[in-house]
């Protein structure tokens, strides 16, 4: 339940769930997926794709590329307004500054990478942006609607330092107030440029992680909606008729497992560990019971497949090296072509305040415990998690989550990465690590679609064969909304929640 | 079973006046039979559990998932497919472990420096006492809580964690009971033919301490379980496939409308598991009280 | 008798169920009290007294019951009584005055508040009303500022005001009859002499009837017109105190005079009872007493004796009691000459020498205490020389808290003295290494007062007595050891078979025995005996001191032996020191301390005992005001505040040692020339009065 | 040692033993693995921007600096911000404790409502079945798990007999009704709890001082059976159980993590376990102090309420 709100049901206030509290609001430094679904409609981007993948420009309104399609010029809208107190029109310089401030190593944005392919942006008058590019950019759209590519009010954060506690920009709500672990007020932008937007005089976020108290929630009628709905839940939502549940395949969601191939010993990783055999991770691939993923932890509101992209995906390929359900005869052969006796002993590092995470971890252990390995699982807060995840002490570990639609954007996932700070942890000698690399870090931006496909296309195979990126299942992206809720439509990617389309039935 | 077990504890405590005053004031304390029957069971499951568990507790099968009561598993099921019978009884096992060792930490840690505090007073007992003093600023489940995200979650940390979290209380009892017993002439009596101050302690009054010190050993067996579920519930106890009461309820939780009998039934163990070992503890305090221990015989002449 | 009792007790009988079956506390006591007289009832403890008081008021709590008999109260029997009926004769016409003060008062309500309650319960006063009423009431029974101190709560008062609160409660409403359980029992002899006369006092004044509960005969013998002496449940004798005394016709009241010892007594033997009081559970057939009586016959195995008429007003239940003469052997030898039995010529060599000896106590609790100033120094030894010779026996005597067990223990080095000296057998203790100290501590022993506590009850007593055997490498292997203790049980005259048992399984004479052989065990020297018969009964306390004497003789021991009872001290001891407030007052062989001139403080100590002669003109000399806070004491004398002679010189200088004969010491101007020189007083006045009280006192004995 | 040097000694001691736990504090926090900077960045961050988040925390000092920096902030009340969301410490607490003290306030009141009365009717009526019935409530109530009964009392209370909201908060000030609807689980869990302790204690508190000899006296002096308990008894056994009535007091403020997470209760329990998920060191020393401060301060006031009432304690 909220604060501040005046209880009287004028109906144009709108009471939301979130699965989880935040840590912060500033878009561009939020490490947290939550923080995107609350800011993105307070803090606009230039671009952001629509419900059907399509990029839709925003703040810009259409772009052209130089002939030698080295730089860019980004047409502004104009008459976009801040919000109060720092209320006046958003220019071409304002867009400049948050570009500085991401891509500024001292500002410790974890979206620095955003940048790793512009090398210089310039305001050319109010409502011209120019962007020169070091290679040339085959996704500049989804690179612009990019996490951490908002623009906040310049004012605004001169004047409060960050935007962590009061976020400024131009979208359709206004940030109000924010009481941690409690709400999120948010109240309609009045001078917002698209007229009925937002639908709804105000909203409120609460963090509710409960999924049987968010159930309880929405059921009394305390919250109209949930963003997070436990998939495994959702049948019990369905079944109230005062309730539906959207559903929507989702480009950028899966739930997968990561399996160490790396011999680095630099990374305290042991000489000789299992998971540096590929046949060994093959086993772990052949070990997992896709369709019981699928039930137990999205209540069977997924997708079975074992490359990155879902097989309907534009980047999907019917790709399935390993049986769907588990097949442990398979598993103990190839633990037998391998230098290792079963029962295998493997470390799995899980999170447990991460209820997809737990879900994966202990489902995998028991599958595996089933086919000739014997897993310890070690849970923890998600804060250790992450330094044992970075420390690569770990054979296996759950990760679930979002990332991009466009596979050339590369922040694939960290693993991947191969700066001087970060070694890869996939460079096992018997593994496909080098042709993945060499496509990874390929320049993609002169091929045309199809070609891009194929390379990608061969990008998963071979990270499938090599099963050091393990998909269990791609759970699709749903929400749960109160009957009277009209006019809101799923978005396939959870952190676009259109919630400013939504409005009441009176 | 029982009856044996009746039977040899009223031999052996038949050997001796005093127990079996003390056993015949605990016999006629109906809760205390109780709670010393049901304690007796719950020792016998936990150490049998793997054989009559029907189900491997940690087997999932996604086709069996949130099952109701039924025959083939009289708990139902749970989001896993796992059996929630044979998790509860392997949960015993568990508890039993995780509380039997934190007793024996918080014990072994609170009479050494309880005992010491009470032996030697002044500045050791000024350092024993304030650092207790300031370990009683923290709630139990908070000390745990603090010293599990030091070490990580896990089942020996949190027996580590709470035998730190309890041992303070048992510092604190110990203290006083040993300043009470110092008191005693027979402390004095010893010192005066030359006992070395460590068998002063331990040989002299220690054994005189021992009703105390179980009573308070009994309670903190049973508030180990409670803390122990508390913090599984907090999702910092033992690693899974392992399973402990307190995330058996916090994981039913999420399914508590559809399926409310994954957190029910280990909610009850732990509830009838506590209950019977209050009972023990309320009628072993109840039958040590040295104060309704009168020794009628120690009047009248020579 | 031409009046009507007042309370009528016939056949009582007050049975507990007890896991060892049903105790019979009361069975079958008829006994009656007229009005304004003092019943005394007497016994050891365990023997029914306080039991049949509390049956009178039916105050038995589960799972207690009287389960027959007939108790009537100013013709009312009181068994038939409705609860409410009964609640408006307690504290109304029958109250009470318990032992222990600070238990039996609430210790949340202000002493006030208490007596209060208990006037507006039984009158309509109003709370103004009452309260006048309790000021005037603790006013009449001696308490100063009587009505500040209503406002205090019992803790902040000392024991003998404690005790004269409840004695204000109990005859706040005017009750017919007191029933006195014990009401002097915890406390020091000059408070109890205090507390004694205040109740005869008012007793007199108001004509109050009282049922007098001790197991003190002198204080049976100061206050009661008539006696019932109780054996195991039953009365055995009752009668007028001078009859009891006199013509004595029972052989359990003989033993009991008997045993007491007494001023002038000569050091020798003490009669005593054998055996010990059957348990109430099974009581043997016929006379309850036959097993410890020097008279039995077989008719006793058989008879249970009734209360028969031994003469006017006096019973007896005892079947022999026609055939037998009884009279107590007191000793009658006026001209006694202690010095034959003394060995105040033996031996003169010092065993062990303490010398400016300091032990001061601090009453803070921790550094906090410390820093905020709070807690001050209790001075419990200040200063103190004192010296003992090899096989004499030192006593000291002194009011409770004035520092005996402290200078015990220090001087056996249980405590390290803040200040001074004890040199035991020429080696200095307080300079000696832990190991060499170690090894002097078989030298020196310890014998307790509690006998409850100085045994530890989770061993055995082979272990008990063992264990010194072993620490100082006196046995080389557990034969052995075992065979040494059975040595050592026989002599303190255990049964040798006892070896394995625990200390509850044995009375509290018996408990006390083991603690002297634990304290034989390591061969000493010197053996200090803290108060070892304060807790016993008379007739265990003569056994002990039988015991502690033949040990003596046989080894040649040292004691110190500490006590608050004069008449015990003096029994068992060479020499004597009293003690005050951490001094030591006065030191002398037990004639010096005896035959004046003596201190003031000893002077009061000795007078204040209650002796066991009914009769006996009280020559009580009252001290003033209470034992002062020992973390306070009073400058110059300390002890010129209870002084009835105190000088203005007493305030100013503490008082020198004065050597008044060879080897006697007082410390009190009185004894100092130099400050009497210029008083108007004479020194020979005082000297005079003492003389007369002396004689007195041994004119009592005849 | 008059009151009021009692009171002055107890608070020098209090005083001392906060100052204690603020070392503890302080150094365990320190032990808590896990990088702050990694957490506030997620798992993407690089080394050198971790490495700047550490300097801006202050985390490249040595420790005990850290420490002293950090007493003299708390002593000049300048609580810092949250490493997270870089929220002022003072908003967060004044907005959060309170919560949890109208939670512990609310608990204690009804606990002891329930508690005193029945553990007085049970010890006046020894073994009856009104006794046993306080006896097995307290027992009962002692051994079932809070978050266990918290969860019962949702699925009944909330899910088959929708009367009252699962979870959440409302302010007092906005909404009184919601306030009141929306403590309602959370207190009806913790009081149960909590009475049951109370009347344990209590219970055997009576049953002790029943026997003691100032009854038998009040019996001598033919005081009724009702005034005996409920004026002399009572209020001797009443004066220990405040002490563990304060203990529970303090105990609920610090032991609410619990039952704010079963309740999604957003009160300082809630903050502290979240701040210790996300490594938020200031927020994690702050509200563990504010926990350990209650604790101390309401032990202080009961021990001087205490050595009041009865004033052998202070001694
Ligand atoms: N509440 C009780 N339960 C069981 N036995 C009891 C109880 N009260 C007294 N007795 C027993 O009754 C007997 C008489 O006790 P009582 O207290 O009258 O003795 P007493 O003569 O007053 O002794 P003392 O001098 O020690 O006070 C004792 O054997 C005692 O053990
Ligand atoms: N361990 C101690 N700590 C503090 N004060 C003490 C200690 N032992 C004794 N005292 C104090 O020292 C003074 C002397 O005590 P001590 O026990 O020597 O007296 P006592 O003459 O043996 O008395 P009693 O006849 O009651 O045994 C008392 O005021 C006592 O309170
Ligand atoms: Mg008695
Ligand atoms: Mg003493």
């Amino acid at each position: 339940q909220d604060v501040g709100d005046d209880g009287d049901d004028d109906s144009s206030t709108l009471h939301v769930q979130l699965g989880g509290s935040l840590d912060s609001l500033d878009p561009q430094l939020a490490g947290l997926r939550n923080t995107q679904v609350v800011v993105n409609r307070v803090v606009e981007k230039l671009f952001e794709p629509d419900i059907e993948m399509e990029m839709e420009p925003v703040l810009a309104e259409g772009y052209e590329l130089t002939d030698d399609g080295g730089s860019v010029i980004i047409q502004l809208r104009d008459g976009v307004m801040f919000h109060p107190p720092y209320e006046r029109e958003m220019v071409a310089e304002d867009v400049v500054y948050n570009f500085d401030r991401v891509s500024d190593p001292d500002t410790g944005s974890p979206r620095q990478d955003n940048f790793d392919n512009l090398e210089d942006w310039y305001a050319e008058g109010d409502y011209e942006l120019r962007i020169d590019f070091e290679e040339p950019e085959a996704a500049l759209e989804a690179t612009l609607a990019n996490t951490g590519m908002h623009v906040l009010s310049p004012d605004a954060l001169e004047e409060e330092g960050d935007a962590s506690s009061h976020p400024v920009g131009t979208g359709p709500f206004v940030f109000e107030e924010w009481v941690t672990r409690d709400h999120i007020h948010l109240v309609a932008h009045d001078d917002y440029r698209v007229d009925g937007v937002p639908g709804v005089e105000e909203v409120y976020f609460r963090p509710i992680e409960e999924p049987a108290t968010a159930i309880t929630e929405i059921q009394e009628g305390e919250i109209e909606m949930l963003h997070d709905v436990p998939l495994d839940n959702a049948g019990q939502l369905e079944d109230d008729d005062d309730i539906q549940v959207q559903f929507v395949e989702a480009p950028d969601l899966r739930f997968r497992m990561m399996v160490n191939a790396s011999d680095n010993e630099i990374d305290g990783r042991a000489p000789g560990a299992p998971t540096q055999s590929q046949n060994i991770r093959q086993a772990i691939a052949e070990a997992i019971n896709q369709p019981d993923f699928v039930e137990i932890a999205a209540g069977g509101h997924a997708d079975v497949g074992q490359t990155v992209y879902p097989e309907d995906n534009v980047w999907g390929v019917d790709y399935q090296p390993f049986s769907v359900e588990a097949d442990p005869d398979r598993a103990q052969e190839l633990i037998e072509e391998s230098d290792f006796d079963a029962p295998v002993e493997l470390t799995m590092i899980s999170a447990s305040d991460e209820d997809d995470l737990r879900t994966l971890g202990q489902l995998a252990q028991d599958q595996l415990n089933d086919a000739g390995f014997e897993v310890n699982l070690e849970e923890m807060e998600v804060a250790s998690w992450v330094e044992r995840l970075n420390a690569f002490e770990w054979d296996i570990t759950p990760n679930h989550g979002s990332h991009s639609p466009d596979p050339a954007l590369k922040r694939f996932e960290r693993m991947f990465w191969t700066d001087e700070e970060n070694v890869p942890y996939y460079e096992s000698p018997d593994s496909n690590a080098d042709r993945v690399f060499e496509i990874f870090e390929e320049d993609s931006s002169e091929l045309s679609q199809d070609e891009r496909y194929e390379l990608y296309a061969e990008f998963q195979r071979l990270l499938c064969d090599d099963a050091v990126y393990l998909i269990c299942c791609h759970p699709q992206n749903a929400h749960a909304l109160r009957t009277y809720v009209e006019d809101f439509e799923i978005h396939p990617m959870d952190m676009y929640f259109p919630i400013h389309n939504a409005r009441l039935e009176q | 079973m029982i009856s044996f077990v009746h039977t040899y504890f009223h031999n052996f405590l038949e050997e001796h006046t005093r127990y079996r005053r003390i056993y015949a004031r605990f016999r006629r304390n109906t809760l205390a039979m109780f709670g010393l029957y049901f304690t007796i069971i719950y020792v016998i499951v936990a150490i049998v559990a793997p054989l009559i568990m029907p189900y491997d507790p940690g087997s999932t099968d996604g086709a069996r998932r949130l099952l109701a009561p039924s025959l083939e598993h009289p708990f139902g099921t749970d989001r896993y497919g796992r059996d929630v019978f044979s998790r509860v009884l392997y949960g015993t096992r568990i508890s039993l472990r995780v509380a039997a060792l934190v007793v024996t930490i918080a014990t072994v840690t609170g009479v050494v420096t309880g005992l010491v505090a009470g032996y030697y007073r002044s500045w050791v007992d000024e350092a024993i006492s304030r650092t207790v003093d300031v370990f009683f600023a923290f709630p139990n489940i908070l000390l745990g809580l603090i010293v599990v995200a030091i070490l990580g979650p896990g089942l020996n940390q949190i027996i580590l964690a709470l035998g730190i979290a309890f041992a303070p209380i048992m510092t604190r009892i110990t203290r006083g009971s040993a300043i009470s017993v110092r008191e005693e002439e027979y402390v004095l009596a010893a010192k005066s033919y030359g006992e070395h101050s460590f068998n002063i302690m331990f040989r002299e009054m220690l054994p005189n301490m021992v009703s105390a010190v179980m009573v308070q050993a009994t309670i903190i067996f049973a508030f180990s379980i409670l803390a122990e579920a508390g913090l599984s519930y907090l999702g910092l106890s033992a690693q899974p496939p392992t399973p402990t009461w307190g995330v058996m309820i916090s994981e039913g939780q999420r399914n508590l409308q559809t399926a409310p009998w994954i957190s029910l039934f280990p909610g009850i163990a732990i509830m009838s598991t506590v209950l019977g070992l209050t009972f023990l503890g309320v009628g072993l305090r109840d039958a040590l009280d040295p104060k309704t221990d009168v020794d009628a015989d120690t009047t009248g002449g020579i | 008798m031409s009046r009507e009792p007042l309370l009528e007790v016939r056949n009582l009988h007050t049975e507990f169920q007890t896991e060892e079956g049903t105790v019979k506390a009361v069975d079958g006591v008829s006994y009656e009290i007229y009005p304004g007289e003092v019943y005394g009832v007497v016994g050891e403890s365990g023997a029914g007294k306080s039991v049949t008081g509390l049956s009178v008021l039916d105050l038995i709590q589960s799972p207690g019951q009287i389960t027959d008999g007939e108790i009537r109260f100013d013709g009312v029997d009181l068994l038939s009584l409705s609860e409410s009926e009964l609640r408006s004769i307690r504290g109304n016409d029958i109250a009470v005055i318990f032992q222990d003060a600070l238990s039996a008062l609430n210790p949340s309500f202000t002493i006030g508040t208490q007596i209060d309650d208990v006037i507006r319960n039984h009158t309509d006063a109003t709370d103004a009303e009452a309260r006048e009423r309790t000021v005037n009431l603790l006013d009449r029974v001696g308490i100063p500022n009587a009505s500040e101190r209503a406002n205090q709560f019992p803790h902040q008062l000392s024991g003998g005001m404690r005790q004269r609160v409840m004695i204000a409660m109990a005859i706040s409403c005017e009750p017919d009859l007191i029933i006195a359980d014990e009401p002097t029992t915890a406390l020091d002899v000059t408070i109890q002499a205090e507390i004694l006369s205040l109740l005869q006092e008012l007793q007199r004044e108001n004509d109050i009837a009282v049922q007098l509960i001790t197991h003190n005969m002198g204080v049976v013998a100061q206050m009661c017109d008539r006696v019932g002496v109780m054996y195991a449940g039953t009365l055995v004798e009752t009668g007028p105190v001078s009859s009891i005394f006199r013509e004595t016709s029972h052989p359990y009241t003989k033993g009991l005079l008997e045993a007491i010892p007494k001023i002038n007594d000569p050091r020798e033997r003490l009669p005593t009872i054998p055996g010990q009081m059957p348990d109430l559970v099974e009581t043997p057939s016929g006379c309850s007493f036959r097993t410890r009586c020097p008279y039995e016959k077989p008719a006793c195995r058989t008879d249970e004796p009734p209360l028969e008429k031994a003469g006017d007003d006096h019973h007896s239940a005892c079947i022999r009691t026609d055939e037998l003469t009884l009279t107590p052997e007191f000793s009658s030898d006026d001209e006694l000459d202690r010095s034959d039995d003394r060995r105040d010529e033996r031996e003169q060599e010092p065993l062990l020498v303490a010398e400016g000896v300091h032990k001061y106590f601090s009453t803070s609790s921790g550094w906090i205490d410390e820093l905020l100033g709070h807690g001050d120094q209790i001075r419990a030894v200040d200063d103190i020389d004192i010296s003992i010779n090899r096989g004499e026996t030192l006593g000291l005597v002194g009011e409770s808290g004035c520092g005996k067990s402290t200078l015990g223990k220090t001087l056996a080095h249980l405590y390290q003295p803040d200040d001074g000296r004890v040199v035991y057998a020429g080696s200095d203790l307080t300079a000696m290494s832990k190991r060499q100290l170690k090894r002097e501590r078989s030298n020196i022993q310890v014998i307790f007062q509690d006998p409850f506590s100085s045994l530890n009850p989770r061993k055995t007593i082979k272990q008990i007595i063992g264990r010194p055997l072993e620490i100082h490498g006196l046995v080389d292997s557990e034969t052995e050891k075992e065979e040494r203790v059975r040595e050592l049980l026989s002599e303190v005259g255990l049964n040798e078979s006892h070896l394995d048992r625990y200390p509850h399984e044995f009375s509290g004479g018996q408990k006390q025995r083991i603690g002297i052989a634990r304290a034989l065990a390591v061969d000493p020297d010197f053996i200090i005996a803290d108060e070892p018969v304060s807790a016993l009964d008379v007739s265990i306390q003569a056994k002990i001191l039988n015991l502690l004497m033949d040990i003596q003789q046989e080894y040649d021991i040292s004691y110190l032996f500490i006590a608050h009872d004069l008449n015990v001290v003096q029994h068992i001891s060479d020499r004597i020191a009293v003690m005050y407030l951490g001094e030591i007052v006065e030191i002398g062989t037990v004639d010096q301390l005896f035959d004046p001139p003596y201190h003031p403080y000893t002077e009061i100590l000795l007078s204040s005992i209650p002796r066991p002669i009914p009769g006996a003109e009280s020559s009580r000399i009252e001290p003033e005001g209470d034992f002062p806070d020992p973390s306070d004491p009073p400058a110059g004398c300390r002890f010129h505040s209870r002084c009835p002679h105190a000088m203005p010189d007493c305030e100013r200088s503490p008082p020198a040692s004065q050597s008044v004969s060879d080897g006697h010491l007082v410390s009190c101007h009185l004894f100092d020339e130099t400050v009497m020189s210029d008083k108007e007083t004479d020194i020979d006045d005082v000297l005079n009065r003492q003389e007369e009280l002396n004689e007195v006192l041994v004119e009592d004995q005849s | 040692m008059s009151w009021s040097q009692y009171a002055i000694k107890r608070t020098l001691s209090s005083l001392f033993v906060l100052f204690g736990a603020s070392v503890v504090i302080f150094s365990i926090v320190r032990l808590i693995p896990g990088d702050p900077a990694q957490v506030l960045l997620g798992d993407t961050a690089r080394e050198a921007q971790l490495e700047v988040v550490r300097r801006e925390l202050g985390l490249h000092r040595p420790v005990w600096e850290q420490y002293f920096i950090w007493l003299s902030d708390v002593l000049t009340l300048d609580l810092g911000r949250s490493y997270m969301n870089n929220q002022l410490i003072t908003e967060l607490i004044a907005i959060r404790y309170p919560r949890s003290l109208q939670l512990a306030i609310f608990t204690m009141i009804f606990a002891s409502m329930i508690g005193i009365p029945l553990a007085i009717w049970g010890a006046s009526n020894r073994n009856s079945s009104r006794d046993y019935l306080a006896l097995f409530f307290s027992q009962f109530g002692v051994s079932i798990p809070s978050f266990f009964l918290g969860v019962v009392l949702i699925l009944l209370f909330a899910n088959y007999i929708p009367l009252f909201p699962p979870s959440g908060y409302m302010s007092f000030f906005d909404h009184p009704l919601g306030n009141v609807v929306h403590l309602f689980l959370p207190v009806v869990t913790l009081t149960v709890i909590n009475a049951a302790i109370i009347t344990r204690y209590l219970r055997s508190e009576m049953l002790e001082n029943l026997n003691s000899e100032y009854v038998q006296t009040a019996r001598a002096y033919g005081h009724s059976e009702r005034r005996i308990i409920l004026k002399y008894v009572a209020k001797n056994a009443m004066i220990p159980t405040i002490t563990v009535i304060g203990i529970q007091f303090g105990g609920i403020i610090g032991g609410v993590v619990i039952i704010e997470e079963v309740f999604s209760y957003p009160g300082i329990g809630l903050l502290l376990l979240d701040s210790i998920l996300r490594r938020d060191y200031p927020v994690i020393q702050i509200s563990l102090l504010a926990i350990a401060a209650t604790f101390i301060f309401v032990n202080l006031i009961v021990d001087l309420i205490y050595g009041y009432l009865d004033p052998r304690i202070r001694h």
